[in-house]
Formats: C-alpha cells, structure tokens, sequence
C-alpha cells in the first residue's frame, strides 16, 4: 500500500509541476507581451510599462514562475485587471455557484447511471435493455447546451416553472438557489449518466462472464445475489475510473451551461475573462481547474486500493 | 568429448520486482542459478521442472531473446552474448523456437505462407521470391501439410495443424538447433502423439538437435535421450533420460515420477494421508538446498551448505547432499 | 476477416450488424452533404435579406430562414462541412502524435514509457475547451485554435489506447516468433503491432470523431471556435438562443443535427466494435 | 437407486448452421459413496455434461432428457429449488483456481457463503466452520487465516480453497471439473490425495472429469469415455482399462507417451488421423468411423451398444477384443 501511494504521490507532484508550467509558459511565455495582449496594440508606452511593473514582468521568468507558485501555494491570488479585485475574492464568490452546481450534477448523473446500467445488464438481450441502451445512445449524442436551451424551452418558456436563467444568490434562500441550478444540472448530468450508464453495463456484463460469479452460482447464489455479491464491486473498478475521467468533462461543461444559463459561477468568470482579456484571472482559474482535475484523478486511484486488494497488499506467497 | 552444439556456463538470471515497502530494496528474484548444462548436435535435452522453476527462462535465454545477468551461453563454441548485435543476427538463422500456444504463436493477419517465410526473409537475405517460395512449399511438406496451405489464414488451421505450421517456421532457415518451449502442452492426446511424431521424424531426417521444454514427465520421457530437472532456478539432478527415470537420484526427481498418475487403476489413491501445503517463499531462497524445505530426507546439513551438482557415474550428476541410491 | 477483405468484405460482415448498417448509413449521409457544401449550397451562407428573414419552409427556402434572412439549409449543409472537417483534423493530429507515442512507450517501456503516461496524466487535466479557454486567451479565437486544441485533448487518448493495445501484442508469441526472426522492434511495430490494433483504434477514431464534433459545437456555441460570418452548427445555436422566445424553431435543427451525426458515428463505432471483437468473430 | 442418474440427455444450440447438439444422447449412473470418471478430449462434452447437472448452462441452451438426482428430475426443478440444491447437495468445483475465486473477497467469506446461505449459520458460527474446513483441506489456520485473499495464495492453494468452500455444506455429490488440470504434477497428487480422501471420508459421490486417463484411472471406481457428444464406452474401472473395447478408447490409450520413444528405435506414437467433427455437422451413425482403422460401411449406421462384462458396455459395432497396448 505504501509503496502504491507514495508512487501516486509522487506522479501528483510532478503532474502538477508541468501542468503549471505548462500553463505558465502559453499565457506568460507564448504570448511575447502580455501586457499588450491585455492593453491592446493601442496603448500608450508608460500605460504599458505601468501595467508590465504590476504584473510583474520586468523581472525574469523563473523567478515569476517562482513567485506565481509560491503565491498559489499561499493562496494569495493574483490582481484581475478589469475588476480591479483579487482574484481569490473573485473565485470564493463563484465557487459558491459552480460547486454546488457541480455537485449536484454528480450526484444526479451517479443516481440514474449505475441502477439503469446494473439494470439493463441483469436483463441483458431483453426489450428493457434494448429500450435503455436506446436512451443512452441519445443522450450520449445530445450536445449539453443544445439539452439546456430544449429545457429552457419547455420548463421556462412553456411551462414557466423554473427561470430561464441568472442565479439570484444564496442570500434569496437556498429554496430558490437550488431551484435556479435544478435545470443546469439536469441538463449538465444528461451526458454523463447517459455515458456512465453504459460503462457500467458492459462492466457489469464482463464480470457476470467471470469464473468467480460461475463458482457463486455453483454454491447456490441465484442469478440477481450473484450478481449483487460478487459481481457490483468488482464492476465498479472501471466505473469508478470513468467518473474521473467525467469529471474534467463536468468543469468544462460548466463553462458552456453557465453561460446557458447565465450563472456567476466559475466557468462564466473564465469565459468573462478571456472577452476582457484580464490573463491574470484566467492564468489562475487555469491552473486551479486543472488542478482540481488532478487531483480528482488522484482519489480516484486512491479509490482502487479500497475495491481492490491486490493493490492495497500486494503479493503474497 | 565431441565440440557440444549447446553448452551453458554457470548461467544465472535475477529480476527485480517492485518494492513491496519504501525503505526496502527492490527484492531480487533468481530464475535460474549457475546453470550449466550441454547437449550434442543431434540430441535431445528434456527440461523438465514445475511452473515458475525457470525453465521458460532458460528456453528465452537459450535463444538469445533474453539476455544472462550472469554465466555464458555458447552456441558451437561461439559466446552468443559476446557478439555484436549484427553478428548475433546473422548466427539467429542456426537456432530457432517452437512456442507453447497455436494459437497464440501465429499472427492471424498474416497468410501461413508469410509467417513461415518469415525468418527466411529476415535472416537470409539472399533468398529471392521465387527460392522462398519453393523453400515454403517444401517446408510445409516436410510437417505434413499442403504447399497449397500457404496461402490461408491461421484460424482455417485446428491447433494440432497450427503447431506443424509453427514447427514448419522453426525449421525453414534449416536450424541446427531447436527450442520446443512447451510446444505440445496445449495439444490434446491424440494430436500431441502426431506433433511428437513430427518431432521425431524432422530429427531422424535432419539431424535436428532439440531443446525440449515440458513439464510433461512423459513427453520428455518419450523424446529426449537426456534429461535435466530444474527446481527453483537450479538443476538438481542431469543424466541419460532412461536412468534417470529408472534410478533418479534426486529426492525431488523421485517426487515428480511419483506424481504422475498412471492409467492404472490398481494403482487407486485410497488412504493416501493428505499432506499439509509447503510454503516456499519464492524472495528467499534458503541458505542450503533449495529443495530442503519439501524434502522428506532433508537432514542439517541441507539447510545450511548448497549442494554441488556432482557428476557420480558419467553423463550423470545430482545436486545432492544425500543422494539416493 | 474485415481487416484484411478491405472495404468490401467490412461491407458484407456488416450486414450482420444492425448498429453498423444504421450509423454507418447516418455518417455516410452527412459526409455527403459535408462534401456537396464543398461545391454548391442551395443559396449562399453570406447572403442576407432582411425582408426573407425567419420564413417558413418553402419551395425556395425548404428549411425556412434565420432572422438575417439566410437559408437554413445552406447553412446547415455548411455547418456541416465545418464539423467535420475540424473532427476530421483533430482525430488526424490524435493519430498522428498519439500512436507514435503509444507505440513507442509500449515497445521501449523502461522511462520513455513512464515519461509518455506522465504526459498523458497531465494532458488528461486539460479537456478540449480549457485548453482552447487558453489558446484563445493568448491568440484569440478562430477555427484553426480551435482544431488545435481538441487535437492537443486527442494525443494522450490515442496514446493510451495504442500503448495498451500494444502491450498486450508485445506478450504475444508471435511478437516472440519475430523476434527470433531477427526483426527489430519497429519492423515488429509495422508488421505485426500495427495491423493487429488497427481495430482498436478504428474504433476509438469514430468515438473521438463524435467527441470532437460535440468540443467544436461546444467552442463555436461560445464564440471560441468557428468564427462569423462563416456559419457553424454550435454558433447558429448560440444565436438562435438569443431569439428563443420568438423563434424556438432555429433552435431545432442545429441540435438535431448535432445529434444525429453524433448518433451515427457512436452507432458506427459500436458496430465495428461488435464486428471486430476477437471474442465475437471466433474464427471457427 | 442410484444418486444420480442422467438419461438421454440432449443440449443443443443454434448456430448459422442449423443447431448443434454438443450432447447427444448421454447416459450415466453414479451410486452414492462411488466415483465416476468421465474422460475425453476438448470439445466432446464433458463440462457440458456437468454444467447441465448444475443447472449452471447459459440460456441459449436448449436441454433435454432427464437428470434424476436422488429420484428428483433436476431438468423439471424450478430455479429456486436448482438454488437450494446446489452447494447444498451437489457442489462443483472447477478447472482454473486462478480465477474461480473473487479476488476481492477474502477466502473466509468465500467459504463461509455457502453455510450463510443455505445453513443460516451467524457470522461467528459459520467462521469457525470455514476455519475447521480450510483445516481440514491443509490449510491450517496459524497460516492460512481467514482473512487472506485469493492474490496472496498459490494456485494449488486456490484450489484447496475451492474445495473447502465446496465441502462446506456437506454435499451428496461433488462434482470436479479437471482440477487439476492447470495445477503442477507434484500439487496435481496433492489435490487428488485430498479429493480421494474427502470422498472416501464423507461418503460423498465424485464425478470427475478429466482428459487425463492417468488421473481418472487412478480416482475412479468407474469410468465413461466420450467422443462427440456421447459416451462411447463405460464400465468399472478395471474393466475398461483391463480391456478397452472401442476403437476410439483404443486409440486414446495408444497415444500416451509411455516409454522411451528413441529416435533411433523408430517406436512411434500411435496417433488417431483426421480431427474431431464439428458438432453442427456430425457424421450419421458413429461419429467416429471416418477415423476409425476398424470402419466398415455398417458403421454409417446407429452403432449398437453391446455389453462386455458386468457394467462394462461399448458403443460400437465392431468392439476390440483382449488388452490395450500402445
């Protein structure tokens, strides 16, 4: 177990070392002069070297790369230019939108794929699974923000139910809050279950091919507490992998749908950014995301230990 | 003595393995240990041990698909891992391997005829179009099938038929020397019996010198004149095929015969005691005899010096410290 | 099998698989319009007329017109090229660093194998629209950035798909037949790798080709991709958003387009997954 | 009255060409506290056999005939009766201990099942039994605590775990699926030891199946050679292997490796020519006469079943007569 953790640990670091100089080299190396990206070609000379002492750019690169990972590393974000606030003020305001938002799609996409996934395996070759697969082949086809505007149409426009859209805050109640995130979860958690759905049956339907659910069925498990026992946990192995692997897609998801919706979250905030062209915000937003997906990555090796013992004890005699 | 076609030099091949904590070193496992063997051109050397004792080890070694941590490995007197790469290739043609599963051992993109033909193209580079056809159509004679079947697909072929093929792919670049890694393992009885036919008649007709791998007692019986048994990396016990199976010598070679069932039912297996399993921890080996820990006989001695692969009579030796009789 | 009898034998085994048959006729159509938009629309994408705007279907305009008064149609078949060419350019820069790449790590190991999975660990945390956010932060957008980036998103999903493919050949015994045939690994790589995982990665080339559709709707629906006036399945979503209440059916099309050649290319890959699985096509 | 007694029996599937039965026409009989061998190569339909008395064959499979088990048809059970039967009474244990048992389960709990589900034993209760029973098949518990996982043990040890979780209910009938097939020669005559001796000590009937003549000689009190889809001779052991009647037993027999097969001496294996049928196109009449040395144009016809000895019969019209020899 220690050597399996310490390996991932290790690749944690380093994977977060290159993502961020990665980041670091396309949005302050590439660009020749980013303070003229954000100015433009008409700024006047000492508006310009104003701006580039402020940034920090007459100093040299390491020690920007440097000083911009120490400061992460603190949590002491950067100045937005635009807004004219720091950037750590900006994300704790958003967060409190796109967290939630992602959480709820999670929750939501998990609770409809794996029960429809384990259900369309156990009745393998049927009418019902023939039916679901049918349904996820669609919505793994459905477009998320083509899905959201279809939701606004019919919940918003016709039935008038929910809003079409904007965020009202948490200080309205929590009521009306989860109320205006309902649809862009929905229509967020549509393409990942769809997705989810199906990695889960074929994982399912692999194992119930095993040997080992054969030797349960053989000491009088019926088919379903076969399944159940020894099939789900195994099954899960894959699936679990996929749901990390969503879940990079879920954030860049939240990009589109919050601007579908026209939520303040964080995704609204790097699509702001970049029309503003404020490279601060989006240099940060970047790296956090990114960083965020890196180490959803990480648990969700983590997770294997936990379902798989050959990783937690290694081998034996 | 006559020049051996084979011979190996205190052979002996360590892999690491993952550390299993992180102030461990990274443990050590030996698969074969000073192994030294030879075998004559135009016989047979049976190998013979349990899964995981080394034995495929020695059959990737002894075709320079993997390379020694230490010992040599001489082919007609020649270093073979003393040679440059380009030289080491151009010696490949006199040695070739027939491997376990047909079909696992063919690639079934490829027409028969193009992996046949293989080994000629790459090692023989003088062979035209036309000669490798020819050679193919011979070849494909020689083990029993049509030169016709050149042309189809390795799933058209039953698991016997593709073991021909496979043998037929051996023997193309006329090798002197044959390695059969478990060749006729996966083959049911009746097929094994033409497959082990083939093996020899190619023999008797070409004078093919055979390194055969198994860890089938009976097929190494049948179709080796010599016979080395492997336990844990290390030859325990060497000599003619017929004595050993007669007399063995080693404890652990009168356990394996003793294993092998037999098609007779006087020989029932009512109140056999039912023996308690013995653990052999495969990152340590003992400071002794490797095999002391299963051994009935084993006495103090065993635990504590490693006995010496001694030759006794000629042609024979046993690793032993007390040796039977 | 299929891989070897060429199209005409994938043609002839397809008949025994109803996903194949329906997503494979579902891309087919789209592809050709994509080519027909090539060479001919019915009117031209950049001609508006205000006084023709948001029509119904008609005899000229069979599928009505936007609220600029230009023909839907047109502009669909356009988007349609649009699409396709970017999800063609991006599967193609996939393969093209993404199975050298695999390849290599899974015929070396040792570093050069841990050094491509720590590449693909890391290209993994950008999806294709965090890196196009990035892209056209520094360059702006356009259709080009866009290709770029959910080229960059394909590499390690190309990679990783060779890379274990591969693997698994390496252990073969015709891999071990080769190498006593003298043959280096790149000959063995071209000889026997390749062909042997080109299934796979048929297969996954139609997944990503869907996925690729779905980033550049997405990036174009943003304003980061395609650019005006030049139209696109995601941008005319994006205006038709605009004019939900009064026009909801702009809305329509676009999607359903999406959607359809998403299906069918899903539906392709799920059928030439069942045709070429080894499990399915037991030789005897 | 016998245990077990399968008459008829019949599986069939649909290919693309027509169906195909992989058993046609299948008879045996065990008593209890006897021992039965059922030996033949790949593809002839021994794991058939057994699958279809477990009730354990997939949905496709067409089935008829019948399996009486204690006098009950198993064939016209209901499946929750087939689930209280099974690992109950009959107990199956298979080819490949490698992947028989679920690598995240500890070998406790996989023993431990069958006496939760079908004694209702507690937790503790049904422990100290799964302990007692992985003593009993040589796994003793300073060593083998309950708590290890399939990973951690040997294939032979696997194997000792299956059986353990086999026994664990006391079962009439155990059938074994070669198992020993995938083990080493040395841990093949410990696992046969064990099995023998848990036979003989519980009085429970075996029906091994094997492709090894050796191994199921050296097991059985009877033994029943199958070709194609049927049993082509049956008999008590020392019968069959005293005096093998049918061509294809024969020839089985024949191409053992026995001795020594020096180049030199030119002592050849005898070798049956040609292959298996495929079951969709099986030949009329005996299935083995276009192999067969023996054939004559009768054999295009349904070949009899003649009675040797006592028990002892073969299916086939010309049978050999006197001892088997290679």
């Amino acid at each position: 177990m220690s050597v399996f953790l310490a390996k991932r640990a290790l690749a944690l670091v380093a994977t977060l070392l290159i993502a961020s100089l990665a980041i670091f080299l396309v949005l302050e190396v590439l660009p020749g002069d980013p303070a003229l990206i954000v100015l433009g070609t008409g700024a006047q000379d000492d508006t310009l070297a104003a701006l580039r002492r402020q940034m920090g750019l007459d100093r040299p690169m390491l020690e920007r790369y440097l000083v911009w990972i120490a400061d992460l590393l603190r949590g002491t974000l950067g100045e937005s230019y635009t807004y004219g606030r720091p950037v750590a003020d900006l994300i704790g305001e958003r967060v409190l939108v796109s967290l939630p938002l992602a959480v709820m799609a999670i929750l939501l996409s998990t609770a409809i794929a794996l029960p429809l996934g384990v259900a369309s395996a156990a009745r393998h070759g049927r009418l019902s699974d023939t039916a679901i697969m049918g349904f996820v082949q669609l919505g793994v086809a459905v477009p998320n923000f083509w899905f959201a505007m279809l939701l606004i149409l019919l919940f918003a426009v016709n039935l008038g139910w929910v809003p079409a859209g904007g965020f009202a805050g948490w200080e309205e109640g929590a009521g009306s809050a989860l109320l205006s995130l309902l649809l862009p979860a929905i229509a967020l958690a549509l393409p990942q279950a769809a997705i989810l759905a199906r990695v889960t049956r074929s994982s399912v339907l692999e194992v119930m091919r095993e040997d080992y659910v054969r030797t349960a069925r053989a000491k009088g498990l019926t088919r379903g507490q076969a399944l159940w026992r020894h099939g789900v946990r195994n099954a899960l192995i894959p699936v679990v992998t996929i749901m990390g692997l969503q879940f990079s897609f879920l954030l860049a998801g939240t990009i589109i749908i919050e601007n579908v919706f026209y939520l303040p979250g964080l995704g609204r905030l790097i699509f702001q950014a970049i029309a503003q062209r404020d490279l601060v915000v989006v240099k940060d937003l970047v790296v956090l995301l990114a960083a965020t997906v890196i180490l959803v990555n990480f648990l969700v090796d983590l997770s294997y230990a936990a379902l798989d013992p050959r990783l937690r004890l290694g081998n034996g005699g | 003595m006559t020049q051996a076609l084979l011979e190996t030099r205190g052979l002996g091949k360590d892999y690491l393995l993952p550390r299993r904590r992180l102030t461990q070193p990274r443990p050590r496992i030996s698969a074969l240990i000073d192994v030294s063997l030879r075998l004559e051109p135009g016989r047979s050397l049976g190998i013979v041990g349990e899964s995981g004792c080394g034995k495929s080890t020695l059959a990737r070694i002894a075709t320079a698909l993997d390379s020694p941590s230490c010992g040599q490995l001489l082919f007609d007197g020649e270093d073979l891992f003393a040679l440059s790469p380009a030289q080491l290739r151009r010696r490949r043609r006199h040695f070739q391997m027939v491997f376990q599963d047909p079909y696992g051992s063919l690639d079934p993109h490829h027409r028969v005829g193009r992996s046949i033909a293989e080994p000629l193209r790459s090692l023989e580079s003088g062979a035209g179009a036309g000669e490798i056809r020819e050679r193919v159509a011979a070849v494909l004679r020689q083990v029993g099938l049509k030169p016709g079947d050149a042309q189809r697909y390795p799933h058209e072929f039953s698991g016997g038929q593709r073991q021909r093929i496979a043998i037929a792919r051996a023997i193309v670049t006329r090798p002197a020397l044959v390695v059969a890694d478990e060749a006729v393992s996966a083959l049911d009885v009746s097929v094994q019996a033409q497959v082990l036919n083939l093996f020899l008649d190619l023999q008797q007709n070409h004078g093919l010198t055979y390194l055969f791998i198994s860890h089938d007692l009976a097929v190494v019986r049948y179709i080796a004149q010599e016979v080395a048994v492997i336990y844990r990396g290390r030859v325990v016990e060497r000599g003619p095929t017929a004595a050993v199976f007669a007399h063995p010598r080693h404890p652990y070679t009168k356990s394996l015969l003793e294993a092998v069932p037999l098609p007779d039912p006087a020989r029932r297996r009512r109140g056999r005691k039912c023996q308690v399993q013995v653990l052999d921890n495969p990152l340590k080996l003992p400071k002794g005899c490797v095999y002391a820990a299963r051994c009935a006989q084993a006495r103090d001695a065993c635990r504590s010096a490693i006995p010496q692969l001694l030759e006794g009579e000629p042609g024979r030796a046993v690793a032993c410290h007390h040796p039977m009789t | 099998m299929a891989a070897r009898g060429g199209v005409m034998g994938l043609i002839v085994l397809g008949s025994r698989s109803r996903a194949f048959v329906i997503g494979g006729a579902i891309s087919a159509f789209f592809l050709a319009i994509a080519l027909i938009a090539l060479v001919w629309t019915p009117h031209s994408v950049f001609e508006m007329a205000i006084e023709d705007r948001m029509q119904g279907p008609s005899w000229d305009h069979l599928l009505g017109t936007d609220q600029f008064g230009r023909d839907l149609l047109s502009m669909l078949m356009v988007g349609a090229s649009n699409s396709i060419g970017v999800a063609v350019v991006a599967v193609g820069v996939g393969l093209a660093f993404g199975l050298p790449l695999g390849g290599l790590a899974a015929a070396r190991r040792g570093w050069i194998d841990e050094l491509v999975m720590r590449f693909n660990d890391f290209a993994f945390a950008f999806p294709a629209l965090l890196s196009a956010v990035m892209i056209t932060a520094v360059f702006g957008p356009g259709g080009v950035n866009s290709i770029i980036a959910i080229g960059i998103f394909n590499v390690p999903v190309f990679a990783r798909v060779t890379r274990g493919g591969a693997l698994v050949l390496w252990q073969r015994e015709y891999v071990l037949a080769a190498r006593m045939a003298g043959r280096g690994n790149a000959r063995i790589t071209l000889e026997h790798i390749l062909p042997n995982i080109a299934s796979l990665l048929i297969v996954q080339g139609t997944i990503q080709f869907a996925l690729g559709i779905l980033a550049e709707a997405g990036l174009s629906y943003l304003g980061l991709g395609t650019q005006p006036p030049l139209p696109s399945w995601g941008k005319m979503l994006a205006e038709a958003q605009t004019m939900l209440y009064l026009a909801p059916q702009l809305a329509i099309l676009p999607g359903l387009a999406i959607m359809l050649t998403v299906l069918g290319l899903n539906l392709l890959g799920d059928g030439l997954r069942d045709l070429l699985d080894p499990r399915l096509r037991q030789a005897r | 009255m016998a245990l077990l007694e399968v008459r008829d029996l019949r599986i069939e599937f649909a290919t693309p060409q027509g169906p195909a039965a992989i058993l046609d026409g299948v008879d045996l009989s065990l008593e209890r506290g006897r021992s039965l061998g059922l030996v033949g190569e790949s593809g002839c339909g021994k794991s058939m056999t057994a699958l279809a008395i477990m009730g354990l064959l997939s949905e496709q499979a067409r089935v008829s005939g019948t399996i009486a088990f204690d006098g009950e048809d198993l064939l016209a059970l209901p499946e929750p009766a087939l689930c209280r039967l099974r690992g109950r009474r009959i107990s199956m244990i298979f080819q490949e201990p490698m992947t028989a048992l679920n690598p995240v389960k500890t070998i406790g709990r996989q023993v431990a099942e069958g006496l939760h589900r079908h004694l209702r034993l507690g937790r503790t209760e049904a422990e100290a039994r799964a302990a007692r029973l992985l003593d009993r098949v040589g796994l003793p518990g300073q060593r083998f605590p309950l708590s290890l996982y399939p990973h951690q043990l040997s294939g032979g040890q696997r194997q000792r775990v299956m059986i353990a979780a086999a026994m664990a209910c006391g079962p009439d009938l155990l059938i074994a699926d070669e198992p020993t097939t995938a083990l080493d020669v040395t841990l093949q005559a410990q696992v046969l030891d064990l099995i023998a001796e848990l036979v003989e000590s519980e009085g429970l009937a075996l029906l091994l199946i094997a492709h090894d003549l050796g191994v199921v000689a050296e097991m059985a009190d009877a033994v029943a050679v199958m070709y194609s889809g049927r049993i082509v001779e049956a008999g008590p052991a020392t019968a069959v292997f005293g005096a093998m009647a049918h061509p294809y037993a024969r020839g089985l027999f024949a191409a053992m490796p026995k001795g020594p097969g020096d180049g030199t001496t030119a002592d050849r294996l005898a070798t049956i020519p040609g292959q298996v049928p495929d079951p969709a196109g099986r030949p009329l009449g005996c299935a083995f006469a276009p192999r067969c040395s023996q054939a004559q144009d009768l054999c295009a016809a349904e070949p009899p079943v003649e009675s040797l000895s006592a028990g002892h019969w073969v299916r086939c019209r010309y049978p050999q007569r006197g001892t088997a020899t290679a």
